[in-house]
């Protein structure tokens, strides 16, 4: 639909009413000069602060009337976010449905999708009562505010606390992609075993005790560990896209999880191949291309830093999603699908926290690692210890996430992100082991800490009220009949 | 020379075959079948479409031995093959008058 | 390619040429001033009239020479409009394919995909004949002129009838995508028996009969029922992205042909189990991605409506989504991936008219009637009545856009979208029964008659000149060996 | 990530730094005037030279101080291009992937994708190594220079040799996707039958000898088949997204590669059907979606000329897709979907050369031709000279790139695009046969020989140096096993 | 105790199935086979490429039955699957020496 | 009437339909079946973990001969399914008792 009205309506509503900066000062105050319109214009361009060259007061009000291009979004950044928000729920329906979907056996085909589907519409649901809030409200160190409860007060301006031209519901959906994803990510570890309603609960918990307060202490403005932001952040860490919110917290939860559960029936014994590596593959392409939304879009904006991650986030996958495959013809003689897209994905993942702050050079380091230490975890160090880590997230996820998250702290450059001298002028200096690796280490066992109390806790209430697991015939029979009385394939008819 | 044909749950398959084994039997050709039987089915839902699956998945078995292999192979796919639940199936075993090795064109029992 | 000769082309090419606006009165007339440059430029973040501030004639044609920006797209808004183009289609291929595919018998998989692949050859053929003009020029209230058939006129300036920034051969490409994915949703509900040839005829003569008609009414500059931009609209309904216009025409000639049509043989004795849920589910991921490009880029530019209707659009299908299968556990024991997915398309179905009108609270309230209604006209209507509604799109399609124009009229709320200011003011008054409601329910009725006398006329046309349903023989072994000589899967070789 | 210091960090780190341009000259120069920051930025909505009004001294440099928004991306051009990029690596993965997947024998849907997955990795280090920069950095006629070696100075600032606002980072990963597309297209010729160890060695040196040389001679700026953009060139060839670059080399390749590799163990005895036309399906609808990221895309920028490439690809695709299978119909009595699929890909093919230079009647004429030719290509005069191109890359790439390059020719218009005026005014007269038609015929001739001569001789050495084909016994029992020791499917568990 | 296997068209399964259970018959199994015989295949086009599929679905079910039951299976079978149109089948019928219920380990006719 | 099962090679079933045609028998009835026995089968490693395959893809074919086709139906198998190498797979030849064309109702060897 045209917007004939919409330069007058932005006026009316959302400049004399939205934002409270203005809110009370719009009238009486001179209008804005050509110079100052322009400048307001120009920031649009370079993603930055349409009012950084206005007049304000010693509030930091305006001392004119706002140009019309204030407290407004941009439409190049906003068609990015709203494409990357896009491209991010692609990775869960049905990338990663069908990434893990494939890798289960036939039985649990659907229990895998039903799941995901599940944690789709449930984090939805508690994102818009007070999950964006608690994440990304002001509020405290470990926990935002209920500002936001209920999606209150999120508009269509731009919430500059985040970004000064997307618009806030959109940065709130995008955002919610994420919260989306991460729980879903845990499904790999505990696959073909685990009750529909466990799950439902389980979830549930963990977003409040582990999502909310992870994203928040890393993203949310005042978090403990927003290092970029935040000039009094306690750990001055760094986190691009969610190595430590997403992948680290998954991935031990994960791990923990799947040891409280205990192995499949028949684990080390039967076959449990996976039962399609075509879906694998399909899936593995689908998260590749739509994780660009999730690194490349945690820019916040079509500007120079989401290009940078974009660039890094092709080396570092293609280059990991290489190395795997070839450490395994090298090791086992054969080159196998699973290897190549177990590295794509272990290369994603690794690049995550990093892919907004290192140079091309960091990006193909960052592949080499992911496609080796990973690999490791996954053909040998998982089955010195044996637990039934099912489609290996910890191996993927966990380790990828901790290593993304270690390299990170060797790897930023200020060439590659000039966001990095603001707060963090001393951590960053641009050597391998420059002060900014402690403070990541920090970051990592805050973490690490967090997700494992928090799921063990949360698996033992799990536990008591519902149980865990289904009955030994339901497991053998497969989920997908007993939980949701569907087949995934019917081959007559 | 007789012929064994076993219909037995899926999950089995492993248990059996390594039974058959161990009384030196390893030669065997299997398939996939659906089963009918007091075992009863499960329904299957869409939107408002009610299903009843009667046939459940079962492995058919089919090995031709020796007379004098019978009576051990019975037993021990019998013993291997058994849950005690309802639905662990049924062995059948028929006369075969001729077996021919088509790489070896070897006849008779021999040739099993 | 680059485009160093941009200014100067677009001066020369379009600016001088295209636009009639400024065609003759392009020389000798002043330059612009620097303050006029800058509004034009402006009204670029705003996705407004570039022309909004400059000087006029009486005859409303520019008194100055048009800035450079005047008459030609802004990056943002055509990046947006391409990608949600693609996203459209998206839907079709191969995302309805599979959706609908998945819940046919195996020997009728390619049946589906075939149907759906010569709907989009041959629609895109009528769209350049004269499809695209009958809808989109101006004409009269039922019908458009002829003035953009073949695509003539159609250039990549902008057609400020529908939109100040998008691209005019971009914007017929994007509502071409709406008018292949409307017939293709009818396919749902005459599944596996009706012939192809049979299909090709009727699709061709519904689109002059049902859609170019309706859709001409609903968001043609003079349509009938555009009550947002035709002030002389004689019925003030609103439709954002297609709820009349897509699920209401294709939903009620669905159930329409299918009940002309016969149940297929053995309906309600054989076993029509879907023969893969696993494609419905992918499909379903694609509906849902797809649909972002369907709703938030019904903005028609990268604007604070579609941030708007990209939140709403999110939060309805989500909840939807959840509220479905929660309905089936709660009365069956069981919550099936179907339910999940079925509804989330009906999340998507409900809000589809509604998403740039409503709020997030607007956004919930209609993702939990989308979950509730859809699915009991599904699991109970439906048997009651006993038409055979292969793939339930009458269920979910026409149940859930009727519904959906009705909320809409309730749940529209100045504060989501000031355009309903415009010729609104009287309908949109903030309250449930507003009285843009009793528009909408005259337009759902209007719409109603079109499509139910439309298919019903056309379906015979059609019985009587090729005949519908092939022959017993071909039914039972199937459509795709008979229609297209070809199987969907080969399990040997 | 918000972008505090954007501002001041592109001031510092890029306008300071990256660009030579400016570089020495920042300081003391007189600061620009409005009016120059304004048609600087006017310059971004036409996707125009943001220093074209600037005043320069004699060696072109600027003789004020650069306004902010010279020398960095555009939002919306950016966010089109890095869309894009991720649309042309959706084609591969799983696009062809599927397409090419679906249509081998069950026991080699593995083989196919690992190969692509191969492709990908290698290119991508082939290309951060040296590859890119042979391209697009200026050297020769035939080949680039090494100053982006390890992508080297590739940072966000945009290549102003290619783009005015898109990031130089972003443009190398979209050209990267295109690097991949290509060698990936001749596994289709020789799918099931080449040792992964050969495909290895062959891909590896196809680039060099092959890709690398053609994509500098048509799209590098100093290329010797540039006629667009190089005044100089030797052959005024036109070639928007890759019609000789992409679809001839890798077409006439493959043909070579295939009657060198020989037929397959029961060519023409054993029924080698398609073991999935779904999956051959899936493809194909993201193919189609994915090309309007290789098409549209190749306007680096959501500008006029992306908008009408949006149109044509859309509609000659749709018109071939409806083509062929017609043509079946006629001749077979059956429209298939592995014709309506394979039309869609030849309508795409034949329109990639000249989408962004003919009109909407030039891309319906392009669509019946590729509709028609490769159609009778594959149906007839195949299985008259008896090769085996498994699955028709010769029929479809080599001989639509070929009708593309000529009908490119034939068709670019001044109409369609403002570019054709500048080096090309001579050759460009809007008639059929302009004389734009004999340089189609030069580039075509040139890129053939390269491809059948480069192609030859490398496969004559890997064949001495690992061979070509696996044992007889591999074949037989397929290549996933033997190859990459997995199964596509697994049936039981 | 005789076997019988019988070949019928798929979508007649149902059919036989309740004729079977009417003559208090309700142990089988079943399977998915490929018949060759009079009946006419098909043909599938590929682009330029012709298969020729004679190869036709089926389906095979195999029951045993005591000697007294086996008249009326046959006949209960063969009234159920017939369509008059050629491809509607055969039954074979054959002799079994022993059945076992794996379950039970019964033997004889009580295990079938 | 005699009932002939052969095990074989899937690639050889175009070979041995042709041959059985050759001698004019031209109903059978062919199904996917695994097969255990010498020829070793694979190892498929998915990430840490790797499964052996045992069990590899045959094809059983089926048909109901008369007495006096039997020999050369045997030998025609034979010959055709023969590659000499391991797991060319098996004959064997049992005795049926009684035919049913479904479709006619004909009995015995003119129903074959
Ligand atoms: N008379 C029969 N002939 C052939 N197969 C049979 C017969 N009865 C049972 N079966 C097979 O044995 C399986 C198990 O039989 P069922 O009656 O369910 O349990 P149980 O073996 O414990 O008695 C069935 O699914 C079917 O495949
Ligand atoms: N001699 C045979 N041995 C085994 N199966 C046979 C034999 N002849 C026919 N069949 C099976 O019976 C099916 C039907 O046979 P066909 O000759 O097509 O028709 P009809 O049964 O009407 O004579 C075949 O598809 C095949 O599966
Ligand atoms: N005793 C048997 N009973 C039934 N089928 C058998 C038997 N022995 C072998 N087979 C079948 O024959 C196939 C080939 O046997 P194998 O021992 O591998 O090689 P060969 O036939 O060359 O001796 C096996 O895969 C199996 O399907």
């Amino acid at each position: 639909m045209k917007t004939y009205l919409l330069t007058i309506a932005l006026i009316t509503t959302i400049a004399l009413g939205a934002l409270p900066l203005r809110a009370d000062t719009a009238t009486n105050l001179p209008a804005p000069t050509v110079e100052q319109r322009l400048s307001a214009l120009e920031a649009y361009i370079n993603n930055g602060d349409p009012t950084g060259a206005l007049p304000k007061d010693t509030n930091g009000n305006l001392t004119i009337t706002a140009p019309t291009t204030v407290g407004v979004p941009g439409p190049g950044h906003n068609a990015w976010q709203m494409t990357s928000a896009a491209l991010v729920l692609f990775m869960t329906l049905p990338g990663l449905a069908l990434f893990y979907g494939g890798l289960v056996r036939r039985k649990n085909i659907l229990s895998v999708m039903a799941q995901c589907l599940l944690i789709t519409g449930l984090v939805t649901i508690l994102w818009w009562l007070c999950g964006y809030s608690l994440v990304f409200h002001s509020g405290g160190k470990f926990l935002g505010g209920l500002g936001f409860a209920f999606l209150n007060n999120v508009t269509s301006a731009p919430n500059t606390d985040y970004s000064y031209w997307v618009s806030h519901n959109v940065f709130s959906m995008y955002q919610l992609m994420f919260a989306i994803i991460t729980p879903a990510l845990i499904l790999g570890a505990i696959a073909e075993r685990m009750k529909f309603s466990a799950i439902f609960l389980f979830m549930t918990l963990w977003m409040f005790v582990v999502y909310f307060p992870q994203a928040h202490m890393i993203w949310g403005i005042d978090g403990f560990m927003n290092g970029v932001w935040n000039a009094k952040a306690g750990i001055k860490a760094i986190d691009f896209a969610g190595g430590t919110v997403v992948h680290m917290t998954s991935g031990w939860s994960a791990l923990i999880l799947c040891i409280i559960l205990g192995k499949r029936i028949g684990f080390g014994r039967e076959n449990m191949a996976p039962h399609s590596m075509v879906l694998c593959m399909i899936g593995t392409g689908m998260l590749w291309v739509g994780w660009y939304g999730f690194n490349a879009g945690s820019a916040v904006g079509a500007d120079v830093i989401a290009a940078n991650a974009f660039m890094t986030t092709t080396l570092a996958t293609a280059v990991a999603s290489f190395v795997w495959p070839m450490m395994e013809w090298l090791v086992r003689g054969k080159p196998s699908v699973l290897g190549f897209c177990s590295g794509a994905v272990a290369g994603l993942v690794v690049i995550t926290p990093a892919c907004g702050f290192v140079t091309a050079t960091g990006a193909v380091i960052i592949g080499v690692a992911a496609g080796l230490i990973p690999w490791f975890f996954c053909y040998k160090v998982k089955s010195w210890f044996g637990y039934d880590d099912a489609l290996d997230t910890f191996g993927v996820h966990a380790i990828g996430g901790t290593i993304g998250a270690f390299l990170t702290g060797c790897l930023a450059r200020n060439a590659a992100n000039a966001n990095l001298a603001t707060n963090l002028k001393t951590q960053v200096t641009d050597s391998f082991f420059q002060p900014l690796v402690l403070e990541q280490l920090k970051a990592i066992g805050l973490t690490l800490v967090l997700a494992i109390v928090g799921t063990t806790v949360i698996a033992f209430i799990v536990k008591a009220i519902v149980g865990l697991r289904p009955s030994e015939e339901v497991e053998v029979a497969g989920l997908d009949l007993a939980d949701h009385g569907e087949e995934g394939y019917h081959q007559a008819g | 020379m007789k012929k064994i044909e076993a219909i037995i749950k899926p999950f089995k398959l492993d248990e059996v075959k390594d039974a058959l084994g161990e009384i030196g039997i390893e030669g065997m050709t299997v398939s996939e079948v659906k089963g009918f039987g007091r075992q009863k089915g499960h329904t299957e839902i869409y939107r408002g479409s009610e299903y009843t699956v009667d046939f459940l998945p079962k492995i058919k078995i089919e090995l031709v031995v020796t007379d004098q292999q019978l009576t051990k192979a019975v037993e021990a796919i019998s013993k291997a093959a058994k849950t005690g639940k309802i639905g662990d199936g049924k062995i059948f075993v028929s006369s075969v008058e001729q077996a021919v090795r088509i790489r070896t064109e070897e006849k008779g029992e021999s040739a099993v």
